[in-house]
């Protein structure tokens, strides 16, 4: 279970972002992504799933090209950009629902709860996320993680608006999914002191 | 074939539409051949300014 | 396969019908725009006779691609587009559910009400079924055309007025057939013809345009 | 893969298009000259003129090449936006974007030419015939591409939308064409425009051809110095370009940049799948 990145280059525009990016993530590890503001972490990352596609180089996960996953190795993936995909006019618990059923994923409403009540939502999730704070909306969104079977999660800046104790409980969460064989890419401008050892990766 | 100018530009009485038509395509050519060929201009000469201030070029960026 | 796309259809359906001012909102332009139709042309139940298949068909064009201005607009500003392009299922199949929802809670209500609008500009019996039938079949092309308009103006610079000028030339056909055949009923003609031609163009769209909207979306989120 | 065993990639390369362009484009204004000058003779002084139109028809030496032209570049801007859209061809794009205001200009000459003609054949500018109606839809095509190409505030995936657009209206073109004609026919129920008018003598056919010539001629040439503009213009930062605005491109700065081009493509592996 691994995920390579081969030669990668990509640009923004007409903007040359980065060129020559590649390593190979094994289970079990995370990757860490660190370089300034406008250095192509968020494209790195938003290639690495698939969604941008590389001016040169290819990204393989489970050993398909990253472009044309099939069915099982998409669901083999995780991704949470900046934005939460949480929808307003649906409450935590509904927003959980439909993003597992638009991937096809199973869960029973009390692993639903219990996630969401881990996440610190306890006692709002039947709130419609309009009135949660930004916080709230982002944990609504980490709550994905705990119920889904997804051995590869990216995550692009997953600590932006999370207290102290969310952040520690994140960390908690991606080193327990690490010590189960799982991956991890991630970037954030904040301390990760807590996480367990990341491999990094320097963008200048 | 024609009785002299004036009979030609007469267009045996449809002259406004025969002109007309022909003098719209030869405007809308000519338009056209002079919008290309000012802005050929241009990017040669920012180019060119570019070449000489290749510093300044590029944090332009374009 | 299916169950996501299910989810996919009673979310975006709930979600619409939720906000219930959408469905309200593109049905009363539907009206209001037929009613501008007698203001401006007289009270002549013969002339508005003659221009009832046209106004009601403009109508329903005009409120589609007012209603599909947004079709994808707010699933891209929260993030959920890149969710939907990441999800297991094909993204055309994903595209394909949410423009039938997006026509069942709001092209739907315009084919049910035409008759009504139609009866209103002096069609009687038969041509009243046509008008609804030629909606029935004529509304999906119009509607999976500007999802297509819609998916490639996201995050464009001046996006309605772009997606007007790029979608309603793509829309003649589909206008032409609907229109033509209450024409035809109207002179007791067989009407029968243009029917099947506009379900010819449905069953070559439903399964061509939603690859273009795929296309086009993947394009936007790239 | 180098340029020499598949000659003709060679021109995607913007720097090999460029020279191409350069040597190409100053001779075809002379020759796009000299047959409307030929053209333009035949048909005024040697065609006689119509016994039903009088001289009016001589629109015809213009109205036909326009409206050809105008359908012709779509067509073509298709098939570079397909070309684009497949094998990321930056050269595509550029010709594909260079072609649209030509093919727009054409389109609206043979709508402006079919107006003047009409009146007094017809007796009027404007009527809703099936080919001035769908050359009015072709004119909105064309225009649709360029305002997407424009809004977008990334060139490349403007570039991709807009190719995606053309392909679509492409396609929707003869279904257009062909719903339009039918309209007008259950309408009118007789045309007033017959595509099989009187005979045509040798000599205006001649005319007519010859100013079509003219008209491809103009429209190859115009459209290449559109493509070096915009060439340059996306290329600026790169050493040919300058070398080429300056107007001293060298050979060799020509193939350093045509190699860069080859490795903008991905490998082969992944690059044969697309």
């Amino acid at each position: 279970m691994t995920l390579e990145a081969e030669r990668l280059a990509c640009r923004r525009g007409e903007l040359h972002l980065f060129e020559g990016v590649g390593f190979a993530l094994a289970a079990g590890e995370l990757l860490f992504v660190r370089g300034r503001n406008g250095s192509g972490k968020t494209t790195l990352l938003r290639t690495l799933c698939g969604l941008s596609e590389p001016a040169r180089g290819q990204v393989r996960w489970l050993g398909q090209d990253i472009r044309r996953l099939d069915e099982r190795a998409q669901r083999q993936m995780l991704y949470l950009g900046h934005q939460d995909a949480v929808k307003d006019e649906l409450t935590p618990l509904e927003n959980l629902q439909v993003h597992q059923g638009l991937r096809g994923e199973r869960s029973t409403l009390d692993e639903r709860l219990d996630a969401l009540e881990q996440a610190g939502l306890g006692g709002c999730e039947e709130i419609p996320a309009r009135y949660l704070s930004q916080g709230q909306r982002r944990r609504t969104a980490l709550a994905r993680l705990l119920i889904s079977p997804a051995a590869l999660w990216v995550l692009d800046e997953p600590l932006t608006a999370l207290d102290r104790r969310a952040v520690a409980w994140l960390f908690g969460r991606i080193a327990e999914h690490l010590r189960r064989g799982g991956l991890v890419v991630t970037t954030s401008h904040q301390s990760i002191d807590g996480l367990p050892e990341p491999r990094i990766l320097e963008l200048d | 074939m024609w009785d002299g100018i004036g009979d030609f530009l007469a267009m045996g009485g449809y002259a406004l539409y025969v002109w007309g038509a022909f003098g719209m395509v030869a405007l809308g050519l000519l338009l056209e051949g002079i919008l290309v060929a000012r802005r050929r201009r241009q990017v040669r000469a920012r180019l060119q300014r570019q070449s000489r201030r290749p510093a300044a070029a590029r944090n332009q960026g374009e | 396969m299916v169950r996501p796309l299910w989810t996919l259809l009673q979310r975006d359906i709930s979600l619409i019908v939720t906000r219930r001012q959408d469905v309200l909102t593109v049905v009363a332009f539907f009206v209001i725009v037929i009613t501008l139709f007698p203001l401006a042309i007289g009270p002549e139940p013969e002339k508005l006779r003659t221009i009832a298949p046209g106004a009601v068909w403009v109508a329903a064009a005009l409120a589609s691609l007012i209603s599909l201005d947004r079709l994808f607009a707010d699933d891209w500003r929260d993030g959920t587009l890149e969710q939907l392009a990441l999800a297991p299922q094909p993204l055309a199949l994903t595209a394909l559910a949410k423009v039938l929802a997006h026509w069942l809670s709001l092209g739907l209500p315009l084919v049910i009400l035409s008759p009504a609008l139609g009866y209103a500009l002096g069609l009687q019996g038969i041509e009243l079924a046509v008008l609804a039938g030629s909606l029935l079949l004529g509304t999906p092309v119009l509607s999976l055309l500007g999802a297509v308009g819609a998916a490639m103006t996201l995050g464009v610079r001046g996006g309605g007025a772009l997606m007007a000028l790029l979608i309603l030339p793509l829309y003649v056909p589909v206008l032409i057939l609907g229109a033509g055949a209450v024409n035809e009923a109207m002179f007791a003609a067989p009407y029968q013809a243009h029917l099947s031609l506009l379900g010819a163009l449905l069953a070559v769209a439903l399964p061509l345009l939603p690859l273009a909207i795929a296309g086009a979306l993947r394009i936007t989120l790239d | 893969m180098t340029g020499r065993s598949i000659p003709w990639l060679k021109f995607t390369a913007p720097a090999n298009f460029y020279t191409l362009a350069q040597r190409l484009v100053p001779w075809l204004w002379p020759a796009a000259a000299l047959c409307a000058v030929a053209g333009l003779y035949m048909g005024f002084f040697v065609a006689p003129p119509d016994h039903q139109q009088g001289d009016a028809y001589r629109i015809l030496f213009i109205h036909v090449p326009t409206a050809w032209m105008g359908m012709l570049l779509y067509l073509l801007l298709a098939a570079y936006g397909a070309i684009f859209l497949v094998w990321r061809i930056k050269m595509a794009d550029i010709m594909a974007r260079a072609i649209a205001p030509t093919g727009a200009l054409m389109t609206f000459l043979s709508l402006w030419t079919g107006a003047l003609w009409g009146a007094p054949t017809w007796g009027t500018f404007w009527v809703w015939d099936a080919r001035l109606t769908s050359t009015l839809i072709l004119l909105f095509l064309f225009l649709g591409y360029m305002a997407l190409h424009a809004a977008s505030d990334d060139r490349e995936k403007g570039g991709r939308a807009a190719s995606l657009l053309a392909i679509i209206g492409a396609v929707n073109v003869p279904i257009i064409y062909f719903s339009v004609e039918w309209w007008y026919n259950l309408h009118q129920g007789v045309s007033v425009m017959r595509s099989d008018g009187p005979s045509m003598a040798d000599s205006m056919l001649a005319a007519l051809l010859l100013m079509i010539a003219a008209f491809w001629i103009y429209a190859g040439a115009i459209v290449l110095r559109r493509a070096q503009a915009e060439a340059l213009s996306r290329e600026a930062r790169t050493e040919w370009a300058q070398a080429a605005a300056a107007g001293r491109l060298t050979r060799e700065q020509r193939e350093r940049a045509a190699v860069g081009i080859e490795g903008n493509r991905p490998p082969l592996e992944s690059g044969g799948q697309t």
